[in-house]
Protein backbone atom coordinates (compact mmCIF):
# COMPACT_ATOMS: atom_id res chain seq x y z
CA UNK A 1 0.00 0.00 0.00
CA UNK A 2 2.73 2.28 -0.66
CA UNK A 3 1.19 4.97 -2.47
CA UNK A 4 -0.75 5.27 0.74
CA UNK A 5 2.21 6.10 2.85
CA UNK A 6 4.73 6.92 0.26
CA UNK A 7 7.68 9.91 0.37
CA UNK A 8 10.17 10.65 2.94
CA UNK A 9 9.68 12.03 6.11
CA UNK A 10 11.30 12.48 9.41
CA UNK A 11 13.12 9.06 10.83
CA UNK A 12 9.46 7.85 12.95
CA UNK A 13 10.22 6.77 16.68
CA UNK A 14 9.71 2.55 16.83
CA UNK A 15 6.54 3.12 18.72
CA UNK A 16 5.43 5.36 15.67
CA UNK A 17 6.82 2.71 13.00
CA UNK A 18 4.70 -0.62 14.59
CA UNK A 19 1.71 1.86 15.07
CA UNK A 20 1.77 2.71 11.06
CA UNK A 21 2.93 -0.78 10.31
CA UNK A 22 -0.38 -2.55 12.33
CA UNK A 23 -2.55 0.93 10.95
CA UNK A 24 -1.22 -0.56 7.61
CA UNK A 25 -1.85 -3.99 8.35
CA UNK A 26 -5.86 -3.07 8.77
CA UNK A 27 -6.00 -0.69 5.97
CA UNK A 28 -4.75 -3.36 3.85
CA UNK A 29 -7.25 -6.16 4.84
CA UNK A 30 -10.09 -3.65 5.32
CA UNK A 31 -9.39 -2.92 1.21
CA UNK A 32 -9.57 -5.90 0.36
CA UNK A 33 -12.86 -6.48 2.20
CA UNK A 34 -13.93 -3.51 0.66
CA UNK A 35 -12.97 -4.59 -2.77
CA UNK A 36 -14.65 -7.94 -2.21
CA UNK A 37 -18.02 -6.59 -1.52
CA UNK A 38 -17.74 -3.62 -4.11
CA UNK A 39 -16.72 -5.71 -6.71
CA UNK A 40 -18.73 -8.77 -6.48
CA UNK A 41 -21.49 -6.42 -5.80
CA UNK A 42 -20.92 -4.93 -9.25
CA UNK A 43 -19.73 -7.70 -11.35
CA UNK A 44 -22.15 -10.84 -9.63
CA UNK A 45 -26.04 -10.81 -10.56
CA UNK A 46 -27.84 -11.63 -7.66
CA UNK A 47 -29.26 -14.41 -9.04
CA UNK A 48 -26.74 -16.97 -8.58
CA UNK A 49 -28.10 -19.22 -11.14
CA UNK A 50 -24.62 -20.81 -11.58
CA UNK A 51 -21.81 -21.82 -8.97
CA UNK A 52 -19.01 -21.32 -11.08
CA UNK A 53 -17.58 -17.97 -12.22
CA UNK A 54 -18.61 -17.25 -15.85
CA UNK A 55 -16.08 -15.64 -18.30
CA UNK A 56 -18.04 -11.90 -18.18
CA UNK A 57 -17.89 -12.21 -14.69
CA UNK A 58 -14.29 -12.65 -14.15
CA UNK A 59 -13.16 -10.59 -16.38
CA UNK A 60 -15.53 -7.88 -14.90
CA UNK A 61 -13.92 -8.76 -11.22
CA UNK A 62 -10.32 -8.18 -12.37
CA UNK A 63 -11.48 -4.60 -14.10
CA UNK A 64 -13.08 -3.75 -11.11
CA UNK A 65 -9.75 -4.76 -9.18
CA UNK A 66 -7.77 -2.89 -11.46
CA UNK A 67 -9.94 0.39 -11.56
CA UNK A 68 -10.08 0.36 -7.57
CA UNK A 69 -6.49 0.33 -7.22
CA UNK A 70 -6.45 3.46 -9.62
CA UNK A 71 -9.07 5.34 -7.79
CA UNK A 72 -7.30 4.31 -4.54
CA UNK A 73 -3.85 6.39 -6.10
CA UNK A 74 -6.13 8.91 -7.58
CA UNK A 75 -7.76 9.56 -4.30
CA UNK A 76 -4.49 9.38 -2.07
CA UNK A 77 -2.79 11.48 -4.53
CA UNK A 78 -5.20 14.55 -4.57
CA UNK A 79 -5.45 14.08 -0.37
CA UNK A 80 -1.17 14.22 -0.84
CA UNK A 81 -1.67 17.32 -3.12
CA UNK A 82 -3.90 19.24 -0.42
CA UNK A 83 -1.96 18.24 2.81
CA UNK A 84 0.92 19.12 1.08
CA UNK A 85 -0.44 23.14 0.04
CA UNK A 86 -1.89 23.77 3.41
CA UNK A 87 0.93 22.28 5.76
CA UNK A 88 3.63 23.83 4.21
CA UNK A 89 6.50 23.44 5.67
CA UNK A 90 5.97 21.48 8.56
CA UNK A 91 5.36 18.05 7.35
CA UNK A 92 4.94 14.83 9.11
CA UNK A 93 1.61 14.50 8.97
CA UNK A 94 -0.10 11.55 7.46
CA UNK A 95 0.09 12.59 3.95
CA UNK A 96 3.07 14.80 4.26
CA UNK A 97 5.24 14.92 1.26
CA UNK B 1 -5.48 8.14 21.20
CA UNK B 2 -3.52 8.51 18.28
CA UNK B 3 -4.06 4.95 17.69
CA UNK B 4 -7.41 5.51 17.69
CA UNK B 5 -7.05 8.96 15.24
CA UNK B 6 -5.37 6.97 12.53
CA UNK B 7 -7.95 4.31 12.70
CA UNK B 8 -10.52 7.37 12.50
CA UNK B 9 -9.03 8.56 9.66
CA UNK B 10 -8.65 5.60 7.62
CA UNK B 11 -11.97 4.48 7.96
CA UNK B 12 -13.05 7.98 6.82
CA UNK B 13 -10.39 7.57 3.80
CA UNK B 14 -11.89 3.85 3.22
CA UNK B 15 -15.44 4.95 3.30
CA UNK B 16 -14.77 7.85 0.67
CA UNK B 17 -13.16 5.74 -1.55
CA UNK B 18 -15.32 3.48 -1.37
CA UNK B 19 -18.44 5.57 -2.01
CA UNK B 20 -16.75 7.81 -4.72
CA UNK B 21 -15.82 4.48 -6.35
CA UNK B 22 -19.54 3.13 -5.87
CA UNK B 23 -21.16 5.92 -7.42
CA UNK B 24 -18.54 6.91 -10.21
CA UNK B 25 -17.05 3.54 -11.64
CA UNK B 26 -19.73 1.76 -13.64
CA UNK B 27 -18.13 0.86 -16.92
CA UNK B 28 -16.34 -2.78 -16.55
CA UNK B 29 -15.63 -2.96 -20.44
CA UNK B 30 -12.22 -1.08 -20.12
CA UNK B 31 -9.60 -1.55 -17.38
CA UNK B 32 -8.44 1.95 -16.81
CA UNK B 33 -10.34 4.57 -15.22
CA UNK B 34 -12.15 6.89 -17.93
CA UNK B 35 -11.39 10.31 -18.21
CA UNK B 36 -15.54 10.77 -17.11
CA UNK B 37 -14.92 8.48 -13.95
CA UNK B 38 -11.57 10.25 -12.71
CA UNK B 39 -13.24 13.37 -13.39
CA UNK B 40 -15.98 12.23 -11.17
CA UNK B 41 -14.00 10.79 -8.73
CA UNK B 42 -12.63 13.78 -8.18
CA UNK B 43 -15.44 16.08 -7.46
CA UNK B 44 -16.72 13.39 -5.50
CA UNK B 45 -13.83 13.37 -3.36
CA UNK B 46 -13.88 17.42 -3.19
CA UNK B 47 -18.08 17.46 -2.60
CA UNK B 48 -17.45 14.97 0.21
CA UNK B 49 -15.09 16.88 2.44
CA UNK B 50 -17.00 20.28 1.69
CA UNK B 51 -19.73 18.44 3.16
CA UNK B 52 -18.40 16.97 5.83
CA UNK B 53 -16.65 20.86 6.71
CA UNK B 54 -20.51 22.54 6.35
CA UNK B 55 -22.06 19.39 8.27
CA UNK B 56 -19.39 19.70 10.95
CA UNK B 57 -20.13 22.91 11.22
CA UNK B 58 -23.69 22.71 11.99
CA UNK B 59 -23.04 19.90 14.23
CA UNK B 60 -20.55 21.71 16.98
CA UNK B 61 -23.76 24.94 16.75
CA UNK B 62 -26.27 22.43 17.72
CA UNK B 63 -24.10 20.35 20.17
CA UNK B 64 -23.28 23.93 21.78
CA UNK B 65 -26.77 24.90 21.61
CA UNK B 66 -28.01 21.34 23.41
CA UNK B 67 -25.36 21.91 26.15
CA UNK B 68 -26.33 25.71 27.17
CA UNK B 69 -30.49 25.00 26.87
CA UNK B 70 -29.58 21.94 28.56
CA UNK B 71 -32.43 19.49 29.24
CA UNK B 72 -35.77 19.96 28.78
CA UNK B 73 -35.63 23.16 26.79
CA UNK B 74 -33.47 22.05 24.21
CA UNK B 75 -35.13 19.76 21.87
CA UNK B 76 -37.16 22.65 20.08
CA UNK C 1 -24.45 15.11 23.98
CA UNK C 2 -26.59 15.98 27.17
CA UNK C 3 -29.83 14.98 26.10
CA UNK C 4 -28.64 11.01 25.84
CA UNK C 5 -27.02 11.52 29.49
CA UNK C 6 -28.86 14.20 31.48
CA UNK C 7 -30.90 14.36 34.33
CA UNK C 8 -29.99 14.20 38.41
CA UNK C 9 -28.39 10.48 39.04
CA UNK C 10 -26.52 8.56 42.40
CA UNK C 11 -22.85 9.34 42.39
CA UNK C 12 -21.23 7.33 39.65
CA UNK C 13 -17.98 5.98 40.73
CA UNK C 14 -14.66 7.51 38.87
CA UNK C 15 -14.46 4.26 36.82
CA UNK C 16 -17.67 4.75 36.07
CA UNK C 17 -17.63 8.34 34.98
CA UNK C 18 -14.33 7.37 32.67
CA UNK C 19 -16.34 4.91 30.71
CA UNK C 20 -18.76 6.92 30.10
CA UNK C 21 -16.90 9.66 28.70
CA UNK C 22 -15.13 7.19 26.53
CA UNK C 23 -18.62 6.09 25.91
CA UNK C 24 -19.83 9.52 25.13
CA UNK C 25 -17.01 10.39 22.67
CA UNK C 26 -17.17 7.65 21.03
CA UNK C 27 -21.03 7.66 20.37
CA UNK C 28 -20.61 11.44 19.66
CA UNK C 29 -18.03 10.24 16.93
CA UNK C 30 -20.18 7.57 15.83
CA UNK C 31 -23.12 10.40 15.45
CA UNK C 32 -20.96 12.83 13.68
CA UNK C 33 -20.18 9.79 10.81
CA UNK C 34 -23.73 8.94 10.45
CA UNK C 35 -24.72 12.35 9.86
CA UNK C 36 -22.14 12.88 7.27
CA UNK C 37 -23.39 9.27 5.56
CA UNK C 38 -27.08 10.06 5.99
CA UNK C 39 -27.54 13.34 5.01
CA UNK C 40 -24.98 13.32 2.29
CA UNK C 41 -26.64 10.81 0.63
CA UNK C 42 -29.82 12.73 1.38
CA UNK C 43 -29.06 15.70 -0.15
CA UNK C 44 -26.07 15.47 -2.76
CA UNK C 45 -27.11 13.53 -5.56
CA UNK C 46 -24.48 10.70 -7.01
CA UNK C 47 -23.64 12.23 -10.06
CA UNK C 48 -21.09 14.85 -8.96
CA UNK C 49 -21.79 17.36 -11.96
CA UNK C 50 -19.68 19.79 -10.09
CA UNK C 51 -16.95 19.88 -6.87
CA UNK C 52 -18.75 22.27 -4.66
CA UNK C 53 -21.53 22.34 -2.97
CA UNK C 54 -24.65 24.41 -4.37
CA UNK C 55 -27.10 26.60 -2.63
CA UNK C 56 -29.69 23.76 -2.66
CA UNK C 57 -27.13 21.57 -1.41
CA UNK C 58 -26.13 23.37 1.40
CA UNK C 59 -29.48 24.23 2.60
CA UNK C 60 -30.28 20.57 2.86
CA UNK C 61 -26.89 19.48 4.23
CA UNK C 62 -27.78 22.04 7.13
CA UNK C 63 -31.68 21.10 7.52
CA UNK C 64 -30.59 17.60 7.43
CA UNK C 65 -28.12 18.12 10.55
CA UNK C 66 -31.26 19.85 12.58
CA UNK C 67 -33.62 16.94 12.11
CA UNK C 68 -31.14 14.08 12.58
CA UNK C 69 -30.47 16.03 16.41
CA UNK C 70 -34.07 16.36 16.54
CA UNK C 71 -34.90 12.89 15.82
CA UNK C 72 -32.20 11.87 18.32
CA UNK C 73 -33.90 14.11 21.41
CA UNK C 74 -37.15 13.01 20.72
CA UNK C 75 -35.94 9.40 20.39
CA UNK C 76 -33.56 9.14 23.24
CA UNK C 77 -36.74 11.31 25.31
CA UNK C 78 -38.87 8.46 24.54
CA UNK C 79 -36.65 5.91 25.55
CA UNK C 80 -35.65 7.27 28.61
CA UNK C 81 -39.66 7.98 29.55
CA UNK C 82 -40.10 4.10 28.77
CA UNK C 83 -36.94 3.01 31.18
CA UNK C 84 -38.22 5.35 34.05
CA UNK C 85 -42.24 3.72 33.49
CA UNK C 86 -40.70 0.26 33.91
CA UNK C 87 -37.64 0.88 36.05
CA UNK C 88 -39.33 2.74 38.79
CA UNK C 89 -37.87 3.65 42.10
CA UNK C 90 -33.69 1.49 41.13
CA UNK C 91 -32.87 4.30 39.44
CA UNK C 92 -28.85 4.45 37.70
CA UNK C 93 -29.46 2.77 34.31
CA UNK C 94 -28.55 3.67 31.20
CA UNK C 95 -31.64 6.44 30.42
CA UNK C 96 -32.11 6.53 34.40
CA UNK C 97 -34.24 9.20 35.06
CA UNK D 1 -18.03 -6.61 29.75
CA UNK D 2 -19.61 -3.54 31.56
CA UNK D 3 -18.01 -1.03 28.50
CA UNK D 4 -18.88 -4.21 26.11
CA UNK D 5 -22.76 -3.57 27.15
CA UNK D 6 -22.54 -0.07 26.69
CA UNK D 7 -21.10 -0.05 23.44
CA UNK D 8 -23.49 -2.41 22.68
CA UNK D 9 -26.37 -0.33 23.44
CA UNK D 10 -24.61 2.63 21.45
CA UNK D 11 -24.42 0.42 18.56
CA UNK D 12 -28.44 -0.69 19.01
CA UNK D 13 -29.29 3.07 19.97
CA UNK D 14 -27.06 4.50 16.73
CA UNK D 15 -28.81 1.90 14.29
CA UNK D 16 -32.21 2.68 15.46
CA UNK D 17 -31.90 6.19 14.86
CA UNK D 18 -30.09 6.17 11.68
CA UNK D 19 -32.75 3.76 10.29
CA UNK D 20 -35.98 5.28 11.53
CA UNK D 21 -34.23 9.20 10.43
CA UNK D 22 -33.87 7.68 6.91
CA UNK D 23 -36.89 5.91 6.29
CA UNK D 24 -39.17 8.91 8.16
CA UNK D 25 -37.46 12.20 7.35
CA UNK D 26 -37.58 12.71 3.83
CA UNK D 27 -38.40 16.51 3.50
CA UNK D 28 -35.81 18.93 3.33
CA UNK D 29 -37.62 21.92 2.41
CA UNK D 30 -38.44 22.67 6.71
CA UNK D 31 -35.76 22.88 9.62
CA UNK D 32 -38.02 21.36 11.87
CA UNK D 33 -39.53 17.83 12.09
CA UNK D 34 -42.97 17.88 10.19
CA UNK D 35 -45.79 16.53 13.01
CA UNK D 36 -46.05 12.97 10.00
CA UNK D 37 -42.20 12.64 10.61
CA UNK D 38 -42.07 12.44 13.66
CA UNK D 39 -45.18 10.56 13.90
CA UNK D 40 -43.77 8.02 11.94
CA UNK D 41 -40.15 8.06 13.72
CA UNK D 42 -42.28 7.48 16.83
CA UNK D 43 -43.88 4.36 15.01
CA UNK D 44 -40.61 3.23 13.97
CA UNK D 45 -39.00 3.00 17.12
CA UNK D 46 -41.66 1.20 18.96
CA UNK D 47 -42.03 -1.48 15.65
CA UNK D 48 -38.37 -1.81 16.17
CA UNK D 49 -38.69 -2.89 20.16
CA UNK D 50 -41.08 -5.13 19.52
CA UNK D 51 -39.56 -6.67 16.42
CA UNK D 52 -36.48 -7.48 18.38
CA UNK D 53 -38.30 -8.70 21.37
CA UNK D 54 -40.28 -11.10 18.67
CA UNK D 55 -36.73 -12.14 17.43
CA UNK D 56 -34.64 -12.71 20.68
CA UNK D 57 -37.44 -15.25 21.45
CA UNK D 58 -37.81 -17.36 18.48
CA UNK D 59 -33.57 -16.77 18.26
CA UNK D 60 -33.51 -18.49 22.01
CA UNK D 61 -36.12 -21.03 21.23
CA UNK D 62 -33.92 -21.91 17.82
CA UNK D 63 -30.86 -21.87 19.55
CA UNK D 64 -32.05 -23.99 22.60
CA UNK D 65 -33.39 -26.12 19.76
CA UNK D 66 -30.36 -26.10 17.98
CA UNK D 67 -28.45 -27.31 22.00
CA UNK D 68 -30.37 -30.09 22.65
CA UNK D 69 -31.17 -31.79 18.78
CA UNK D 70 -26.81 -31.45 18.62
CA UNK D 71 -25.40 -32.52 15.75
CA UNK D 72 -26.35 -33.64 12.63
CA UNK D 73 -30.15 -33.61 13.57
CA UNK D 74 -30.68 -30.41 14.50
CA UNK D 75 -30.53 -29.13 10.91
CA UNK D 76 -34.52 -29.85 9.76
CA UNK E 1 -24.10 -22.07 18.17
CA UNK E 2 -23.68 -25.52 18.38
CA UNK E 3 -23.72 -26.20 15.19
CA UNK E 4 -20.80 -23.83 14.42
CA UNK E 5 -18.43 -25.58 16.36
CA UNK E 6 -19.97 -29.24 16.45
CA UNK E 7 -17.65 -32.76 16.38
CA UNK E 8 -15.54 -34.16 18.33
CA UNK E 9 -11.62 -32.32 18.19
CA UNK E 10 -8.68 -32.81 20.30
CA UNK E 11 -8.64 -31.35 23.42
CA UNK E 12 -7.74 -27.32 23.10
CA UNK E 13 -5.84 -25.77 25.36
CA UNK E 14 -7.62 -23.33 28.30
CA UNK E 15 -6.27 -19.99 26.61
CA UNK E 16 -7.98 -21.63 23.61
CA UNK E 17 -11.27 -22.63 25.16
CA UNK E 18 -11.49 -18.98 26.77
CA UNK E 19 -10.46 -17.59 22.83
CA UNK E 20 -13.08 -20.19 21.19
CA UNK E 21 -16.04 -18.61 23.70
CA UNK E 22 -15.06 -15.12 23.33
CA UNK E 23 -15.63 -15.39 19.85
CA UNK E 24 -18.60 -17.41 20.11
CA UNK E 25 -19.98 -14.88 22.25
CA UNK E 26 -19.51 -11.80 20.36
CA UNK E 27 -20.24 -14.65 17.24
CA UNK E 28 -23.89 -15.14 18.45
CA UNK E 29 -23.98 -11.12 19.22
CA UNK E 30 -23.11 -10.65 16.07
CA UNK E 31 -25.45 -13.09 14.51
CA UNK E 32 -28.25 -11.99 16.50
CA UNK E 33 -27.64 -7.81 15.31
CA UNK E 34 -27.73 -9.40 11.68
CA UNK E 35 -30.73 -11.13 11.88
CA UNK E 36 -32.65 -8.23 13.77
CA UNK E 37 -31.57 -6.01 10.44
CA UNK E 38 -32.37 -8.91 7.87
CA UNK E 39 -35.63 -9.67 9.47
CA UNK E 40 -37.20 -6.38 10.07
CA UNK E 41 -36.01 -5.23 6.40
CA UNK E 42 -38.19 -8.07 5.07
CA UNK E 43 -40.27 -7.62 7.30
CA UNK E 44 -41.59 -4.86 8.07
CA UNK E 45 -42.32 -1.90 5.39
CA UNK E 46 -40.64 1.42 6.20
CA UNK E 47 -43.95 3.28 6.14
CA UNK E 48 -44.45 2.87 9.43
CA UNK E 49 -48.31 2.85 9.33
CA UNK E 50 -48.77 1.78 13.13
CA UNK E 51 -46.90 1.27 16.23
CA UNK E 52 -47.71 -2.24 16.98
CA UNK E 53 -46.67 -5.54 14.67
CA UNK E 54 -49.54 -6.77 12.67
CA UNK E 55 -50.42 -10.68 12.19
CA UNK E 56 -48.47 -10.53 9.36
CA UNK E 57 -45.20 -9.13 10.41
CA UNK E 58 -45.15 -11.50 13.07
CA UNK E 59 -45.41 -14.53 11.20
CA UNK E 60 -43.15 -12.73 8.83
CA UNK E 61 -40.62 -12.24 11.42
CA UNK E 62 -40.95 -16.02 13.36
CA UNK E 63 -40.47 -17.44 9.40
CA UNK E 64 -37.56 -14.95 8.72
CA UNK E 65 -35.84 -16.58 11.94
CA UNK E 66 -36.47 -20.32 11.23
CA UNK E 67 -35.19 -19.82 7.61
CA UNK E 68 -31.73 -17.72 9.06
CA UNK E 69 -31.16 -20.65 11.26
CA UNK E 70 -31.63 -23.00 8.61
CA UNK E 71 -29.43 -20.88 6.08
CA UNK E 72 -27.02 -20.66 8.99
CA UNK E 73 -27.01 -24.50 8.77
CA UNK E 74 -26.52 -25.39 5.64
CA UNK E 75 -23.60 -22.95 5.10
CA UNK E 76 -21.51 -24.26 7.83
CA UNK E 77 -22.37 -27.75 6.95
CA UNK E 78 -21.00 -27.18 3.52
CA UNK E 79 -18.04 -24.60 5.04
CA UNK E 80 -17.09 -28.16 7.44
CA UNK E 81 -17.75 -30.29 4.46
CA UNK E 82 -15.24 -28.35 2.43
CA UNK E 83 -12.66 -27.73 5.15
CA UNK E 84 -12.71 -31.65 5.78
CA UNK E 85 -12.22 -32.71 2.55
CA UNK E 86 -9.24 -30.50 2.05
CA UNK E 87 -7.87 -30.44 5.42
CA UNK E 88 -8.27 -34.46 5.32
CA UNK E 89 -6.30 -35.56 8.45
CA UNK E 90 -4.80 -33.11 10.00
CA UNK E 91 -7.76 -31.73 11.78
CA UNK E 92 -7.86 -29.34 14.48
CA UNK E 93 -8.86 -26.26 11.90
CA UNK E 94 -11.86 -23.91 12.56
CA UNK E 95 -14.68 -25.61 10.58
CA UNK E 96 -11.88 -29.24 11.52
CA UNK E 97 -14.56 -32.17 11.43
CA UNK F 1 -3.25 -12.25 16.34
CA UNK F 2 -4.47 -15.50 16.32
CA UNK F 3 -7.79 -13.91 17.83
CA UNK F 4 -7.84 -11.14 14.99
CA UNK F 5 -8.05 -14.35 12.35
CA UNK F 6 -10.49 -15.21 14.40
CA UNK F 7 -12.56 -12.31 14.27
CA UNK F 8 -11.74 -12.04 10.79
CA UNK F 9 -13.17 -15.07 9.82
CA UNK F 10 -16.20 -14.84 11.69
CA UNK F 11 -17.14 -11.48 9.64
CA UNK F 12 -16.05 -12.81 6.53
CA UNK F 13 -18.93 -15.71 7.42
CA UNK F 14 -21.25 -13.57 8.82
CA UNK F 15 -21.64 -11.57 6.24
CA UNK F 16 -21.71 -14.45 3.50
CA UNK F 17 -24.53 -15.43 5.25
CA UNK F 18 -26.31 -12.09 5.34
CA UNK F 19 -25.76 -11.62 1.85
CA UNK F 20 -27.19 -14.75 0.51
CA UNK F 21 -29.79 -14.82 2.53
CA UNK F 22 -30.75 -11.56 1.28
CA UNK F 23 -30.34 -12.35 -2.05
CA UNK F 24 -31.97 -15.59 -1.93
CA UNK F 25 -34.08 -15.56 0.98
CA UNK F 26 -37.28 -13.79 -0.37
CA UNK F 27 -40.66 -16.18 0.28
CA UNK F 28 -42.23 -16.09 3.55
CA UNK F 29 -45.22 -17.91 3.01
CA UNK F 30 -43.74 -20.78 4.40
CA UNK F 31 -41.12 -21.58 7.39
CA UNK F 32 -38.64 -24.04 5.49
CA UNK F 33 -36.25 -23.14 3.06
CA UNK F 34 -37.90 -23.94 -0.42
CA UNK F 35 -35.41 -25.94 -2.54
CA UNK F 36 -35.00 -23.38 -5.01
CA UNK F 37 -33.74 -20.83 -2.40
CA UNK F 38 -31.66 -23.50 -0.94
CA UNK F 39 -30.12 -23.88 -3.99
CA UNK F 40 -29.22 -20.46 -4.61
CA UNK F 41 -27.71 -19.97 -1.16
CA UNK F 42 -25.15 -22.85 -2.15
CA UNK F 43 -24.44 -21.49 -5.51
CA UNK F 44 -24.57 -18.23 -3.78
CA UNK F 45 -21.56 -19.76 -1.16
CA UNK F 46 -19.58 -20.97 -3.91
CA UNK F 47 -19.37 -18.17 -6.13
CA UNK F 48 -18.77 -15.72 -3.32
CA UNK F 49 -15.49 -17.94 -2.60
CA UNK F 50 -14.45 -18.04 -6.23
CA UNK F 51 -14.90 -14.05 -6.50
CA UNK F 52 -12.98 -13.90 -3.42
CA UNK F 53 -10.13 -16.20 -4.72
CA UNK F 54 -9.87 -14.37 -7.58
CA UNK F 55 -10.50 -10.99 -6.27
CA UNK F 56 -7.27 -12.15 -3.98
CA UNK F 57 -4.94 -12.69 -6.77
CA UNK F 58 -5.25 -9.64 -8.50
CA UNK F 59 -4.74 -7.65 -4.92
CA UNK F 60 -1.57 -9.12 -4.51
CA UNK F 61 -0.51 -8.76 -8.26
CA UNK F 62 -1.42 -5.33 -8.13
CA UNK F 63 0.06 -4.51 -4.36
CA UNK F 64 3.18 -5.94 -5.57
CA UNK F 65 3.39 -3.62 -9.28
CA UNK F 66 2.53 -0.84 -6.59
CA UNK F 67 5.62 -1.67 -4.49
CA UNK F 68 7.90 -2.30 -7.26
CA UNK F 69 7.17 0.77 -9.10
CA UNK F 70 6.85 2.65 -6.16
CA UNK F 71 6.22 6.11 -5.60
CA UNK F 72 5.28 8.66 -8.39
CA UNK F 73 5.77 6.11 -11.07
CA UNK F 74 3.15 3.18 -10.30
CA UNK F 75 -0.31 5.29 -10.38
CA UNK F 76 -0.17 5.18 -14.02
Amino acid sequence: MSFLFGGPRPQPSSAEKIAAAEAEIEMVSNMFNQLVDTCTRKCIPSQYREADLNKGESVCLDRCVAKFFEVNVKVSEKMQGEAAQRGGAAGGGMFGS
Amino acid sequence: MEKKQMKDFMNTYSNLVQRCFNDCVTDFTSKSLLGKEEGCVMRCVDKFFKSSERIGERFQEQNAAAAQGAGPGMGR
